[in-house]
């Protein structure tokens, strides 16, 4: 009895270990179209010959043995199953002719191009990750140069820029105190010096724009402060007596000459 | 007056330097660099006037049978070490990652199918792809979105990168190997199931790939 | 060619790859390599046998006036893009950036008052104008130099060129809106009327001069 017992356990035990190894392999196993490809290899043949068939059968009493040993298949394993097994049955009933629906046989067709594509982008893979790699077979320069980014700043402003900035200056102007831009205002200190020096050469009438200093008749700002300063100066000397001045009519050109002294 | 600096020693007159001369140029720049230039890239670099497409088929001749190779990589050039000196180069091996087996068979039907869209990987594989494998390929820039496919839901696509090319030296997705006969035996096409619950757009869908596929095979 | 001047003569015990073969090694190590390899290195990654200093003789002929030279550094080898080319390694980007506030008024002072000495424009700012300002805006060539003051030592000018009037959209230096206008455009605040804005009304570039030179007659 007990050696019975103990032979029966020994064979179940055995068994067990036998579907613990598949188990093992279901874990391996990257879902029901990876586990049909590995059972069609059993097959030997070319993979657009196989037997859809015997395919399915197997793949039934695949999972018929996962039931049995209790092992918790994915759901997509037994969707499978079911589908094969209806496939199966399409494929041994003689086709009913007023059924819809694909054949068996285009059902199976298909199977049978999903796994030879499976295992062609395998073999792809495989090819792929042999080829001569970067980095393993073939090398890229071991030291790179740096290429040097060169950075040319270029400067902007705008209208708008230039205006504010010249109104912020004109601005500021009234917060600092006045200053005269002098190199262009002749003073009349600076004319009536320049005067008295010249009138004792000026015995005929001379227009008033000669006696314009030198530089300052191009320039129209600076004319108009050295004729201002000139004619005011003049007008100073002539209030002395020094000096006679005339013109002959309105905007005709101001003349003047110098005064004989009485001593 | 910082532009004289830049510029080489002869001042052209928008006049190119000579073809000897712009393969230097090539030559140094390829040399120089690690990642394949293109070149467009080599022209910006270059003086005015220079035809790097021509430099380059010169520059390539004259590397031939050398120990360091002038390729191409997709629309750009490299220099690369010859296959047959790798065993020289132990000490610059770089040990690659791992890759697991689904990333590398994700991998390959993304080369081969592209542009390939996650479902369409999955009905090949008969199994959902984790986003751990697209990241991991995403992260190591061998993989990259396309565009998207003109089908309900516009599903983005994959298609393989240059730095794909480089690593597995390809000139480009035309040369992976075996393609042509994988889409002479129609392993390369996205077959619907039969009697799938019909979509009446699967013609579209079929038409799409043909064409995505025939691009591959375009001169 | 070349590689026929490369075949080795000696007979050699071990059979050492041929020289040309030699060459094409040490040209991948050099090349694949971060750091320079003496000839002792090089030997001991080379097949048994094998004249590492006679292949880089060889090898170092054969880069002579290329884009890439082999170099000694100190008893060790490597490759290096010929220096003549290294302004290809150089990759221009360009930059805008806003003038700076001085810039801005030394520029707007010039455009108003042209021609005006350094010292005008130190007058008008109430600040000296730095050397600096002045060569940025020399070198952008938006000013140039005008010709000289008839005032004791002759100070140059500075106007502004076409280039100026280019980039702001001028036709001519008088086109600058005059005080009126920016006073209406609400840019000159705190200013009192002067009176003397009615004196010049000939063109805006003397307007501003007008003024001073109208408060000069006022006192």
């Amino acid at each position: 009895m007990a050696d019975n017992g103990f032979q029966e356990d020994t064979v179940s035990v055995a068994e067990r270990m036998a579907a613990e190894q598949l188990v093992v392999d279901v874990d391996g196993f990257e879902g029901p179209l990876d586990v049909l490809l590995t059972l069609s290899r059993t097959q030997k043949v070319d993979l657009r010959r196989i037997s859809v068939l015997a395919l399915a059968k197997q793949y039934l009493s695949f999972v018929e043995r996962a039931k049995a040993l209790r092992i918790e298949l994915a759901a997509d394993y037994l969707v499978m199953a079911a589908w094969l097994a209806f496939l199966k049955s399409r494929l041994l009933l003689p086709p009913d002719p007023t059924e819809e629906g694909p054949s068996g046989e285009e059902l199976a067709a298909h199977l049978a191009f999903q796994l030879e594509r499976l295992q062609a982008m395998r073999d792809a893979a495989a090819r792929l990750m042999a080829r001569d790699r970067l980095g393993r077979d073939v090398f890229a320069r071991g030291l790179p140069e740096n290429v040097t980014r060169v950075k040319k700043v270029t400067y902007t402003a705008t209208l708008l820029d230039l205006m504010q900035g010249y109104a912020r200056i004109r601005t500021r102007d009234e917060f600092r105190p006045f200053v005269m831009d002098r190199d262009a205002i002749f003073t009349m200190e600076q004319a009536l010096e320049r005067m008295r020096g010249l009138i004792g050469y000026a015995p005929s009438w001379t227009d008033l724009a000669a006696y314009l200093p030198e530089g300052w008749d191009a320039d129209p700002m600076r004319r108009r402060s050295a004729t201002a300063s000139t004619f005011a100066a003049t007008l100073e000397l002539v209030k002395e007596g020094r000096l006679e001045i005339r013109q002959t009519e309105t905007f005709a050109p101001i003349e003047l000459r110098g005064k004989d002294r009485t001593q | 007056m910082t532009e004289e600096a830049g510029k080489p020693r002869e001042e052209s007159l928008f006049e190119a330097p000579p073809m000897g001369e712009q393969e230097r140029m090539v030559e140094a720049i390829l040399f120089a660099t690690a990642e394949p230039v293109t070149v467009r890239e080599l022209e910006a670099r270059m003086p005015h006037g220079c035809d790097a497409a021509e430099a380059l088929v010169h520059l390539r001749k004259r590397y031939e049978g050398r120990g360091v190779h002038v390729v191409k990589v997709g629309d750009a050039w490299a220099m690369r070490t010859a296959a047959d000196l790798g065993f020289l180069m132990q000490k610059e091996t770089v040990e690659t990652r791992k890759l697991s087996r689904a990333a590398i068979e994700t991998l390959a039907i993304i080369a081969y199918h592209q542009p390939v869209t996650r479902a369409e990987i999955e009905e090949i594989r008969g199994v959902s792809v984790s986003r751990g494998t697209v990241d991991q390929l995403l992260e190591m820039e061998w993989i990259r979105f396309g565009r998207r496919k003109m089908t309900p839901g516009r599903p983005v696509t994959f298609v393989v990168t240059q730095g794909f090319l480089d690593h597995f030296g390809l000139e480009n997705a035309r040369d992976l190997p075996g393609l042509k006969e994988l889409r002479a035996a129609g392993l390369l096409e996205n077959r619907p199931p039969p009697g799938a619950l019909g979509l009446g757009d699967e013609d579209d869908e079929d038409e799409g790939i043909d064409v995505d596929q025939s691009e591959l095979f375009e001169e």
